[in-house]
């Protein structure tokens, strides 16, 4: 018996729960601003978030997935992102589509049940929020290809859950990412549970980040509640990936502090004290701290961040809630470039029982 | 006898199995502690245990591929996937082995199977959680698509799929699975397959539809039959092999036929059941078929799914003019 | 201008547009140095390079998926899958993205993509190797098929599918890539989709099919003439969406419609022809539609795989007896 | 950054090319019975081979996919199974199916088109060749999940090629089994290539059997071209996977010394010194040197070998060229348990037609 391969998988942390430097912080941690840039967009994520749910609750939203606790996650990534990037993400990343540029009206019609909601004014080339798990990894894979294959320096950044670890896209996308050298970066953002199944369930391995060698690309795992740690990998990892050095994968662990979806109850499956064990080691109260320390923090810019995101949010809010519903017809009329001809009398048909079949059914 | 919900019916269903075959197993994504995103398997975990019925990691390729393994080593697995429109990856294993296996072998392996998924829309559902494509199942020699429209045959058609000794794609009209409650008797009595069912008898013009479209056919035909027309609604119910004998006789009788489904058009089960009476029954019809279905369009978001689906004046529309014929 | 067959036609086409369009890609299992399985790709890696014509490895779902991600970030790539029994594992990115991304994105990102396979039965391939089942993607909202059944088709349907802004599925009849030479003028030439090409003019039978099935039908036809039937022969050329006003006037002229094709029956394409003349066309017709077609079976290993196509003396007999309805 | 992982892949091989122990050889390659047991379903493998490939070439068999350089690996690991375990092949291990108790005669009819090949009259359980690759990975899980139910103490082996390695379902399966702690034995032979494409362009790894890593299983590779080495891995995974230690992945590292499948032309795409190059390391040379070395083997027991083995062949050959036609309703009597009604009618079309048909295509 001979060895001829072998692998580690590292974890890296900078900020502990306690907001205290775990080990040698990286520059980017120097720059207030940046620092500030970062929880500044958390938080307005978190209001946005809260505000979803309760449009939910009170019957102005349709069934929502929440980012609640997945912030650090969320913008880090974003923040290591360039413009002309793209981004693959799954149906949560809402932290991530909102630092992109997305809207947050946008992303109100979407769960509101409106296409007009995927049809970014703002961002051009990212994908919307991917439903069918782990399919959008590809797309990634195929952007960076186009990327690659036009000499462009973008990269794609390809997120999904643990739960998708398991289906085999994440698989192909990250082999085929390997051997073709693609300047595409794949995300784990592994909250510990797909829907009801505890990460233990879905996988026999350790970590996520190995899943990396099966592809033979570099697998790291993060703090995924560190936003210094997250944003700092992600970028080292466009950086490569920029020069040519091909793929790599992120485990960022973090965990999904709210039910699966509006239409969820977690507590039928996971137990209480996990859920307040989980809310000590959260994303925002860390950076918090870390900002108060650092002195560049307090009470006073709190509550007016708060306010600034309330606002920013009532806004996104009614401009949502003024939406008329998208014209009947519009569910032909974006299927192909022309309408084709057969289309059109199923089009007229459509058009003339319009908002006549409220209520019929059921 | 209790009053139940088609979806009560469906766990009724799989209770008796487990309970009655050992060698029914339930798998899926969180079907366990979960008891199913609709609450199909409730309960049925803490019941017959974890091995009987198993969460599975996040995959319906492999959901499928692995029920196919078991039941060609002799288990009955009823695998869940957890809404259609996640089913596609399942079409490889479902195409190319569990509607073949027997016939490859010559019988030495088969594949008895069932896999369940809700579908359909009406729900307020996020997006691709409201498709109905049970056309490409049916159209796959050696699978059985089977469609509950009621409790009681939610129960029977449910356990007459899990005894088949052949696959089945059992689909539930998710729209309908809480909207009424019928006495069925808990007594592990299957319905057949491959039959239709006469809801309605009557007269003037056949109507085939399945699954939630009952209701929406159901309603319009109350509402024509103040105005006499006399309407036959058949209940498909096993939507592949099609039991075209009793549609056949049904047009037979009244020389019209409607057909109403919310999957889209084009090539939809609607396409086949009217091929065949255009084949075989087309000297007894007195004028066009006519189908009302979805449109050959992406399933909208919800604020405009209401107009996607046939409505009830959709179809009382449809019959009107087939009367006028 | 050259002598060329169906196979040298497709690479053709493709060379034209890598030549033309720099944002056209070819890729796929074993098409770059190995020229593809059938050769359809044979010199074009030589010729443009590894970077236009890109070997891939070994996972269908990957090549759609990639595929798709490339359209929608502005390429053109043009995927083969090597045999249409190996396109399920594609269903799912077909279905839920390439059909959609358009729809869902209200045109933000489009999928200006090809998917080709070679399909059909009758060359003595080995098991899973002689699929026809063009239906489950002419079922998909948003998804162009083709099939083209002659060189000069197979040339100007591709440039016009690698063309269009929308995903097209690409079949093409393998049974027949050799079968015979046409001129075809290499000159960029696209034909239009959505359209039926007819073949034949005639009074008395409306043949609508497509694929290989063309040459038995033709030969069919050609034997009928002798005994004074005059047979109108469509190619339908574009699977979805189907140009039913071409088949429903041909049908109003013959009053007869008979259908070929190879793909099983049930819910087959066939059935979507025959209910739009069902419904749209009732009237014209003298008596029932007519469907030879492959059986509802698994295509059977090749001792017996001629017995389950669709010949000519099925054909001439189904014929026969619409002629006597 | 802290290594909470790592992982290595070992390289194991009894016998080198040259027939001498290159490692301490295991318990088996001291019995010689067993050795020459293993050696002679080799050589019988390898002149069935040829003998189809002849009557491909002569007309008389379809598209066939040779075993030829892979037969230390295909009879590695049937004789490494107990009989009741079962197999899940793709469309090229021959010699294991042979070696389970498969008759040639009817992988004979299988090529030659007829389904009946797949109805083995001996082997009860196991999967047929399996075209659609990778599938046949989750059939084994699937059977090693029943078998795991019902308390059996059976294995399941999936077999596929590096190639299939690529494929979703590969992963799917390798993951499921380590999740479930299931009895199954993924192998992968890895013959370098897939049909045109070379292994170095399937996947950036550079082992297969580090792809367990990412379903949290063991790996190994093992040179396949030494049935010592690979029936010795084998049998011990299948004692663990047996004693409720779950699943491995074994790769056994080979060549594929023919054309992908006899409607194949290698020479477009490999050089022949390469082919060369592996014909010096192929399989059957090396054992026959060490059962010469021990002392058990000698030209005279190689001709008569060679002869029994083309006896043999010939005699399944004859059954198999003397089997008329499947009848034309074989199509439709094995599609349901019950014919439905609805076929009936197709049924006695077809037969109506029977062998009218015949030349009248194309
Ligand atoms: C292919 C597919 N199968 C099933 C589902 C239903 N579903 C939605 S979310 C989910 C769990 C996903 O878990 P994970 O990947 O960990 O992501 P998370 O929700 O935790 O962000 C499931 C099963 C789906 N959307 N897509
Ligand atoms: C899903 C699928 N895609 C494509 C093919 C066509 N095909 C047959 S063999 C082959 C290459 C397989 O290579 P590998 O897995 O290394 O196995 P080997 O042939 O070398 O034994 C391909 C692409 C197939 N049979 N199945
Ligand atoms: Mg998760
Ligand atoms: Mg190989």
């Amino acid at each position: 018996m001979e060895t001829i391969a072998d692998f580690e998988v590292q974890y890296s942390q900078f900020l502990n729960p306690e907001g205290k430097p775990s080990s040698d912080i990286p520059e980017l941690a120097k720059e207030p601003d940046a620092l500030i840039g970062l929880y500044r967009a958390m938080t307005e994520t978190r209001v946005f978030d809260t505000k979803a749910v309760n449009l939910q609750r009170t019957g102005k939203l349709g069934t929502y997935a929440s980012s609640l606790g997945h912030e650090a996650a969320h913008v880090g990534i974003a923040a290591a992102m360039r413009e002309d990037d793209v981004l693959a993400p799954s149906y949560r990343e809402t932290g991530t589509m909102l630092y992109r540029g997305v809207r947050m009206e946008e992303l109100l019609l979407y769960w509101g049940g409106d296409e007009r909601g995927s049809d970014f004014a703002d961002v051009k080339n990212d994908f919307p929020y991917c439903v069918p798990i782990a399919t959008q990894c590809l797309h990634a894979a195929g952007a960076a290809m186009a990327f690659q294959l036009r000499g462009e320096s973008r990269c794609a950044v390809s997120l999904n859950g643990d739960g998708g670890t398991s289906e085999g896209a994440f698989y192909e996308a990250m082999n085929v990412a390997g051997a073709r050298n693609l300047p595409v970066i794949f995300i784990v953002i592994n909250n510990k549970w797909a829907i009801s199944l505890p990460i233990e369930e879905q996988t026999a391995t350790k970590t996520l980040a190995q899943k990396a060698v099966a592809a033979g690309i570099p697998g790291i795992q993060v703090d995924g509640n560190d936003v210094i740690a997250v944003r700092h990998w992600v970028e080292r990892a466009l950086a490569r990936a920029r020069k040519g050095e091909g793929a790599c994968l992120i485990e960022t662990v973090t965990y999904r502090l709210s039910d699966h979806t509006t239409a969820d109850d977690a507590s039928r499956y996971r137990k209480k004290e996990d859920v307040e064990a989980a809310w000590k080691v959260e994303p925002l109260i860390r950076i918090r701290k870390y900002l108060t320390e650092l002195g560049i923090w307090d009470e006073e810019k709190e509550k007016a961040l708060l306010e600034d995101a309330a606002d920013k949010v009532d806004i996104a809010v009614q401009k949502y809630l003024n939406t008329p519903k998208p014209p009947v017809e519009s569910m032909f009329d974006y299927m192909y470039k022309e309408l084709p001809e057969f289309l059109e009398e199923q089009r007229e048909h459509a058009i003339r029982y319009a908002d006549k079949n409220g209520g019929e059914h059921g | 006898m209790a009053e139940v919900t088609l979806i009560d019916a469906v766990t009724m269903a799989m209770a008796w199995e487990l309970e009655h075959d050992p060698m029914v197993v339930i798998l899926g994504e969180d079907v366990g502690v979960n008891g199913g995103v609709f609450r199909a398997t409730a309960g049925l975990q803490k019941r017959f245990g974890v091995d009987r019925v198993q969460d599975t990691p996040l995959a319906e390729g492999m959901i499928a591929g692995i029920s196919i393994g078991m039941a060609t080593q002799g288990m009955r697995p009823i695998a869940e996937i957890q809404f259609m429109g996640f089913i596609y990856p399942t079409v490889d294993q479902m195409i190319n082995h569990a509607g073949r296996i027997r016939n490859r072998t010559r019988g030495r392996l088969t594949c008895p199977m069932v896999l369940r998924a809700p579908f359909g829309g009406g729900i307020h559902a996020p997006e691709h959680h409201s498709e109905s494509t049970e056309a490409l199942f049916a159209h796959m020699p050696g699978i059985r698509v089977v469609i509950p429209s009621s409790p009681a045959r939610a129960y029977g058609l449910l356990l007459a799929a899990i005894r088949d000794p052949d696959p089945v794609v059992f689909l539930e009209p998710k729209r309908i699975y809480r909207l009424n409650k019928q006495e069925v008797e808990d007594n592990g009595k299957a319905l057949p397959l491959d039959v239709c069912y006469i809801l309605r008898e009557g007269t003037d013009v056949t109507l085939v539809t399945w699954g939630a479209m009952i209701f929406e056919t159901i309603k319009a035909v109350d509402q024509l039959a103040r105005n006499g027309v006399s309407c036959e609604v058949i209940d498909l119910a096993t939507i592949s092999p099609i039991d075209y004998e009793t549609i056949l006789e049904s047009v037979e009788k009244t020389g019209r036929l409607v057909i109403v489904h919310e999957a889209a058009r084009s090539c939809g089960v609607g396409a086949e059941i009217a091929a065949i009476v255009a084949e075989k029954g087309m000297y007894d019809l007195k004028g066009p078929i006519r189908r009302v279905t979805g449109y050959d369009v992406v399933m909208p978001l919800f604020r405009r799914e209401m107009d996607y689906l046939p409505s009830v004046s959709k179809i009382v529309d449809a019959i009107g003019a087939a009367m006028h014929d």
